[in-house]
């Protein structure tokens, strides 16, 4: 197998070096140039002309977090997957595919589980906490046949 | 090709996933279950035929691969305790595996017509998915430990497949008599691997061959009799349990309470098969132990007295039952002659046409639908001239009754005389031969009897219930009811099995590659495994060190020319003989039941006391019942119960209690002062003491916890030696 | 292909020569500079160009849009108004930069530079022809999955820091979308992974060829479809069209930069530019053939044989005709992208959600097992090898 | 020379960004510093010639644990009061003088027991004479993954789906 | 290319400069678990911990035995550190639901 040299990583330090520059140099060398002139009106913050109200990090709908987790199982998942991936063309060029289809088909077995979960459980739905389910729609019913 | 994990394990494993992903999914996605079913089992059909052909291509008597992995190694010193687990295969293994895999695939296929209206649809292929994994692993198994281990395994899941319907009348304990007879033969299969291990140290087959060769079992004696004789014995009780040979034979019948398919899966191709291959496996231990006039005796009895049964019975999938029963019987008679060969042609022939009969009795039964009782026919006297109704059920069913009746041409035919020739030569050997050999020759004219009986009352004559034939449906073709019953119909034939039709060359269509059956199976030659190599069984493809020649068919077979010439005579004399009987039978049958020439009502009247015998099968089952688990059992357990009771509880246990008592005045005095007053008290407020220390460690603030669990593993490291 | 793109300078004798030259007259080994040097040069132009295009980004999206409308379009700035990006340029330069009162000033000078140094990273592994790759990493793709998840932590600080309620909602929804399409994309990734056998883009180039049936997209059905998985994912990452929810200007002004101004805005526009351009570049490489030539034109061997050139004239020919091929069909997926934009209307943020999870993750890992079972029962042949196979064999009377 | 220079850019992003964590008064910027260490651990893999674990650091890191970090803080960070319904400040949750204290004499009797773990090793340490060769680790995990390490492998995939089981469980948003 | 690495000399690249920068993480990680009284915050902590075992694996890795198994160990352990990272936010908001606060000293009951 080819070795290589540490190298290799050179091009990707020198262009997040040039992204920093790229932006340390055009927002300060802009500076010289352009006009600042600051008033309280213009650093509030944008809300159709209203004076807003409150600040904006405020609480959030939980459906973002379980998104983001749905989201990092695949990642991980797609990260183990991503070396056993890419041996496999030679094992099956060497006849012992079945052994890594058998573990790889089980791995995503298992991944699909997961996903078949959350959506059997409406996770993956969006508007979710709008609708109501069966038995509340009937409690809802109940009390009002009480009323 | 490589015998390695990826090129054996799926035959085993494809069922088995199946079976572990359908268990848990079967309720909600039952065409899914089934789909997984099928396709895994036609996945280890293509894996098992690979083997296969790759057997014919190598073509060597010889050619084996054996590979193993060490299990557990418990060796201590000069103890030797180590299981290695593996697979053995050479050319029986592989016909075994190919027939198998080839015949349980096509039943799958029927199942999925016979079983489709049925409420447990989805988990009869569960069951059936496990049951052939179980058996396909005890086919590749290389010793008598993993055998058994499967053994066990397809015994519980016949259980469950008899008892399928278990809210059908007798079900339930038609599948526990099952389960419980074969028990009673595996207990002494037990004992024969225990008294197999005492002698070899291992269970492996081919170490056991070796042993045979090297003479280990000589002079090994318990309470004298030859250890040999006690493993070979043991081994042979099991494949009477599972075989279902006399007198274990009882369960059989009662198992076509199971779905018919699965009673083509168990009763007729694998499962019983099973026994006779595992004594053919074991054959060198047998003839080292003197077993072969026990066997042969074993195999003439279950042969004769199975058709016997089978002549009276009027439900079809008895009479296919005692057949079953009859023709296992032929394979045990075989493998007690030293036919080896043929033995195992039997099985396998008798795999392909007896699936392809109880597939076609399914057809038929599931076709015939009462009416009025919404159940499905299984009674002959309801049924005939049915030959137009459904054709192709008729003629596939045609074909097998002709092969296991022993007609020419026929693959039953081949076999059957095969093992019945032998028997004629073990018999001019030694005049003792001839009681089995003449049961078998008088079972093979009963069994075209009664076999062309059922045909007749099943297919020909006039409709005997107007109703039911008048609400049968014509026969639609159908892929997963007729091409399954064409495919085995087809291979009914016998120029698969043997290019020369009666395998002994009495027609003589061709030789060598066409003898393939007669040239690949042969007896273990033990002393060629003195020496034999054994390979790692995983990934790596490393090559056995051996080759092997091509073999060629030798139609002498070793003997000497003039011993040849002796067993072809015979063997002639035998063909001829069968053909007779068995045209005989045809005859018999069609006279009494075709043209109504004879009335059998003149049979049955004459001999009505042999009638009734025969309706209740010798009263084998009164006997256990009343005779052996009545008379004899239960006594032993009253016995039991006595000694138990009126002995051990009153005496040993009432005198205890008695010291008891008197110890218990003493220990009374003991607990109140001391241990009451003073320790207990005295624990209670020493905790009360460190209740107050540790309160304020549990306070139920975590980063405090954190700091203790630092500070202990901190002093943990600080007090290694380090 | 060579590891990187100073490997590649490395094979002619001229620099060779220039080296050795250089280290004479120095008296010590000079090759780590000449090596930072090429780098630094290869990566200045490689960003250059990059800010080019995505300058002309703009204008080819204003433009095309025009065409598409029946409008004019920029037509005042230079010929066929091509100067205008230029202009718009300026014009960000000279823009007073505000910082909202209630911002946190850290994170919010922070997120631009996360989002250009994310896409700007992943220019290394680019493979833009055999030579000019700057870095053939082992791991490239992955990396590129990783280095680019910074976009979504830019954006969602970016909507974060401002403290206003329109940047906070784009920010959110812009950072979960951007995670969920990585799902489907990786997923899809994959397949090329298992089919090429390499995570590198070298790896996944140089196993596909010239001709579209060499392509891994027609190389069985499973990677056709994944290539328009691919595809969707790709603009939902990228926050465009039909998936410019994070920046929905009738729904929540201007997203996540709503309180950007100047040059900061100019340079999330200037990666979200950049970044379709790297992912259209991702596409053609896992799946159009990357930057190969038709008859093995790339190489170069062919001038050199056949017309009689040097062998390193021959050679560079041949890389500038696989810089051709490779810029190319990326254009060409450009424009696709641009003509989607403006041809379907944007969908509902819980239609975004439903595409993604219900619909391209499964089909997504269907074709994971699909090219899995494929490979494993056809021994890695594309459909075509299958289907010349059967006619071969169909030939020659059934035999192998 | 590079690699001098590859490592000490990491380093210093692990330490500044690991300092960061530690005194920053807003977890906000605290999980962006963190992202900062992850990269440089990120670096230091690569250093390290284990490239296939440097992306994944990135991939899973970056790309996955910050961004659920990130929003969690969002989705907890609300309420404007300064104290909640027990009458603890919000401000003390980043920890006080009196925190930082009885952190700070923990963390030295468990760095002097590190330290004395280290000495002990480090006296026994034979530096290798040379190192190979860096070559890809990819093609060695994979087949590691599905040889020796099938079952951790098999069994990685069930914790995941516990974790989202049980997460999406715990998390699924509820009304009332 | 080279076929292996050259020490040259008073190299930085060694085990005990890894370990120290794995040693700063680990003591960060215990400071930040101890000091910090927001439970993200100690996730955070619980983050710089595990990576500091990861790296020191990776480390140990390179240095000592090159056979790879460290690495596989550290990727088990990104893995893990990924689960218990959507696991413990999923506490955390569950805890913030019920009792609107991420302050580790309300969360002294095991019962809601």
């Amino acid at each position: 197998m080819a070795s290589y040299t540490l190298d290799v990583y050179m091009p990707v330090v020198i262009l997040m070096a040039i992204g920093v520059l790229l932006v340390l140099v055009s927002v300060f060398l802009a500076q010289i140039i352009r006009p600042f002139k600051p008033s309280a009106l213009k650093e509030q913050a944008y809300e159709c002309g209203e004076d807003p109200v409150g600040t904006a990090w405020a609480n959030f709908n939980v459906r973002f977090y379980v998104v983001s987790l749905i989201f990092i199982v695949f990642d991980v998942e797609g990260a183990l997957m991503f070396p056993v991936a890419s041996i496999f063309r030679r094992f099956v060029e060497i006849g012992e595919g079945g052994v890594l289809l058998g573990s790889l088909l089980i791995f995503i077995a298992v991944l699909v589980f997961g996903i078949v979960y959350c959506w059997s459980k409406g996770d993956l739905d969006w508007v979710r906490s709008f609708q109501l389910s069966q038995e509340q729609i009937n409690e809802l019913k109940g009390v009002e046949d009480k009323a | 090709m490589d015998y390695t994990i990826s090129t054996v394990a799926p035959i085993v494993l494809l069922p088995f996933f199946a079976f572990a992903i359908n268990a848990f999914i079967v309720k909600k996605f039952t065409k899914v279950a089934v789909f997984l079913s099928c396709a895994a089992i036609l996945g280890s059909f293509f894996f098992a035929s690979r083997i296969f052909f790759d057997f014919l291509n190598v073509f060597a008597t010889d050619y084996y691969i054996h590979k193993t992995f060490t299990w557990f190694d418990l060796s201590y010193g000069e103890f030797p305790f180590k299981l290695d687990m593996g697979i053995y295969i050479d050319n029986m293994t592989a016909t075994m595996l190919f027939m198998v895999t080839g015949v349980a695939s096509l039943i799958h296929i029927f199942s999925t017509y016979y079983m489709k209206e049925d409420a447990r649809y989805g988990r009869f292929f569960v069951y059936v998915s496990l049951f052939t994994s179980a058996m396909l692993a005890l086919v590749l198994s290389e010793n008598l430990i993993s055998v058994f281990i499967f053994w066990e395994l397809m015994g519980f899941c016949s259980y469950s497949l008899i008892g399928f319907y278990y809210e059908k009348e007798g079900a339930g304990n038609a599948s526990m008599k099952a389960f419980m007879t074969t028990r009673v033969g595996d207990v002494f299969f037990l004992f024969g691997i225990l008294a197999i291990w005492s002698v070899v140290g291992s269970v492996s087959f081919v170490d056991i061959y070796a042993a045979l060769a090297n003479g280990a079992f000589d002079g090994q004696y318990a309470l004298g009799i030859s250890l040999a004789t006690v493993a070979g014995l043991g081994i042979f009780m099991g494949t009477i349990g599972k075989s279902a040979q006399f007198p274990l034979q009882v369960w059989l019948p009662d198992a076509m309470f199971g779905p018919t398919p699965c009673s083509a899966l168990i009763h007729a191709a694998t499962m019983v098969a099973a026994g006779v291959y595992l004594s053919l496996r074991c054959y060198p231990l047998m003839e080292a132990g003197g077993l072969t006039y026990f066997i042969a005796c074993i195999g003439g009895i279950t042969a004769f007295g199975a058709a016997t049964i089978a002549l009276v019975q009027t439900d079809i999938k008895a009479v296919l039952a005692y057949s079953t029963i009859s023709q296992l019987g032929y394979m045990v008679l075989g493998v007690g002659v030293g036919s080896y060969n043929a033995a195992f042609m039997h099985l396998i022939t008798h795999a392909v046409f007896k699936a392809c009969l109880f597939l076609s009795a399914g057809s038929v039964i599931h076709s015939l639908h009462d009416h009025h009782t919404h159940a499905h026919v299984q009674e002959m006297p309801r049924m005939g001239g049915l030959r137009k109704k459904m054709p192709f059920t008729f003629l596939a069913m045609l074909f097998c009754t002709l092969a296991i009746a022993g007609i020419p041409f026929f693959s039953g035919f081949v076999s059957k005389d095969r093992i019945l020739g032998d028997a004629l030569v073990a018999a001019t050997h030694d005049a003792k031969y001839w009681i089995p050999s003449v049961l078998g020759f008088a079972g093979a004219f009963l069994t075209a009897f009664y076999m062309f009986r059922m045909m007749f009352l099943t297919f020909f004559g006039e409709p005997r219930d107007k109703d039911l034939y008048e609400h049968t449906h014509k026969e639609k073709l159908s892929w997963n009811r007729n091409v399954p019953l064409l495919i085995l119909s087809v291979f009914t034939l016998g120029v698969f099995f043997s290019g020369s039709l009666t395998g002994q060359g009495l027609i003589k269509v061709a030789d060598k590659k066409y003898e393939w059956f007669q040239t690949l199976i042969e007896k273990p030659h033990i002393e060629n495994f003195t020496n034999r190599s054994k390979q790692a069984f995983g990934f790596t493809t490393e090559k056995s060190t051996e080759t092997f020649e091509a073999s060629h068919y030798d139609a002498n077979h070793g003997l000497s020319e003039e011993e040849a010439h002796h067993v072809h005579h015979i063997h002639h004399i035998g063909a001829l003989v069968s053909i007779v009987i068995a045209f005989s039978g045809v005859f018999i049958a069609a006279m009494m039941y075709f043209w109504r020439s004879w009335n059998p009502g003149f049979w049955v009247s004459t001999f009505s006391r042999w009638y009734r015998a025969l309706q209740n099968k010798y009263y084998m089952d009164d006997l256990y019942i009343k005779g052996i688990i009545q008379k004899g059992l239960i006594p032993f357990n009253n016995l039991l119960a006595f000694i138990d009771m009126g002995l051990y509880d009153r005496y040993a246990i009432d005198g205890w209690e008695k010291v008891n008592r008197a110890l218990f005045t003493v220990a009374k005095w003991v607990d109140n002062l001391i241990v009451d007053t003073a320790m207990v008290d005295g624990t209670g407020a020493s905790v009360r003491f460190f209740n107050v220390i540790l309160r304020t460690l549990q306070s139920g603030k975590i980063q405090f916890y954190f700091i203790m669990i630092f500070l202990v593993l901190a002093g943990y490291i600080w007090t290694l030696n380090i | 292909m060579s590891p990187t793109l100073y490997d590649y300078v490395n094979q002619f004798e001229a620099h060779q020569k220039a080296v050795a030259m250089l280290n004479e007259f120095f008296g010590t080994d000079v090759t780590g500079y000449v090596t930072f040097l090429v780098f630094l040069v290869g990566a200045l132009i490689v960003v250059g160009v990059m800010a080019t295009i995505g300058g002309l980004g703009t204008y080819a999206e204003r433009k095309i849009s025009a065409d598409i409308q029946m409008r004019q379009g920029p037509n005042r700035v230079g010929p066929f108004g091509i100067l205008q990006f230029l202009a718009d340029g300026v014009k960000m330069i000279l823009k007073e930069d505000i910082y909202p009162a209630q911002a946190d000033r850290l994170l919010f000078n922070l997120a631009p530079m996360l989002a250009i140094v994310g896409v700007l990273a992943t220019l290394a592994v680019v493979p833009f022809s055999s030579g000019l790759t700057l870095a053939n990493l082992n791991v490239g793709v992955f990396f590129l999955v990783g280095i680019s998840s910074l976009v979504g932590v830019a954006v969602f600080l970016g909507g974060y820091s401002a403290n206003s309620k329109w940047s906070m909602l784009g920010g959110m929804r812009g950072a979960s979308q951007i995670i969920s399409y990585e799902v489907p994309i990786t997923i899809t990734t994959l397949t090329i992974v298992l089919l090429s056998g390499g995570l590198s883009f070298g790896a996944f180039v140089e196993t596909q060829g010239g001709l579209p049936h060499q392509w891994y997209i027609f190389h069985n059905p499973f990677t056709f479809i994944g290539f328009f998985v691919f595809f969707i994912g790709m603009l939902a990452e990228t926050n465009r069209a039909p998936f410019d929810l994070p920046e929905a200007e009738s729904e929540l002004v201007s997203g996540y930069h709503t309180e950007y101004t100047g040059m900061r805005f100019g340079l999330f526009a200037l990666a979200e530019y950049i970044e379709i351009f790297v992912l259209c570049g991702v596409a053609v490489a896992a799946f159009l053939g990357g930057y190969k030539v038709p008859f093995d034109l790339g190489s170069g061997v062919i001038f050199v044989e056949k017309l009689g050139l040097p062998a390193i004239i021959g050679k560079n020919i041949g890389q500038v005709l696989q810089l051709g091929s490779f810029v190319t069909k990326t254009l060409a997926l450009y424009y696709v992208v641009i003509w989607v934009r403006w041809t379907y209307p944007r969908i509902r943020v819980d239609q975004v959600m439903t595409i993604c999870w219900k619909y391209l993750t499964p089909l997504a890992l269907f074709n994971l097992v699909g090219v899995t079972v494929w490979m494993y029962l056809t021994h890695n042949q594309s459909i075509w090898e299958l289907f010349s196979h059967l006619f071969a064999a169909a030939g020659s009377g059934g035999g192998h | 020379m590079f690699q001098d220079i590859l490592f000490i850019c990491s380093a210093i992003l692990v330490i500044a960004g690991t300092l960061g964590v530690v005194f920053s008064k807003n977890l906000m910027r605290a999980c962006t510093l963190l992202l900062g260490t992850l990269f440089g651990v990120a670096g230091l893999y690569a250093v390290l010639g284990a490239d296939f674990l440097a992306a994944s650091q990135l991939v899973i890191y970056a790309g996955g644990v910050i961004i659920l970090m990130l929003f969690a803080v969002m989705l907890t960070g609300g309420s404007a009061d300064k104290a909640n319904k027990f009458g603890i400040e919000k401000i003390m949750g980043m920890g006080s003088v009196k925190t930082y204290v009885i952190a700070g004499l923990t963390v030295l009797v468990f760095s002097l027991t590190i330290m004395k773990l280290l000495a002990s090793f480090l006296k026994g340490y034979q530096k290798l004479d040379e190192l190979p060769a860096f070559t890809s680790t990819v093609d060695k995990i994979g087949t590691m993954l599905v040889t020796d390490h099938v079952l951790a492998f098999e069994i990685s995939s069930i914790l995941l789906l516990g974790a989202l089981v049980g997460a999406a469980v715990i998390a699924r948003p509820r009304r009332g | 290319m080279q076929d292996h690495v050259e020490d040259n000399g008073a190299n930085m690249i060694s085990l005990p400069s890894y370990l120290f920068l794995s040693f700063i993480m680990f003591i960060a990680g215990l400071v930040v678990m101890v000091a910090r009284k927001n439970i993200i915050a100690i996730l955070l902590g619980v983050e710089l911990i595990l990576n500091s075992a990861a790296l020191n694996f990776a480390a140990y890795t390179r240095f000592i035995n090159q056979n790879l198994e460290g690495n596989i160990m550290s990727l088990f352990i990104i893995v893990i550190a990924a689960a218990e990272a959507a696991v413990g936010l999923a506490i955390v908001i569950r805890f913030f639901q019920l009792k609107e606060s991420v302050h580790i000293d309300d969360a002294t009951q095991l019962q809601a």
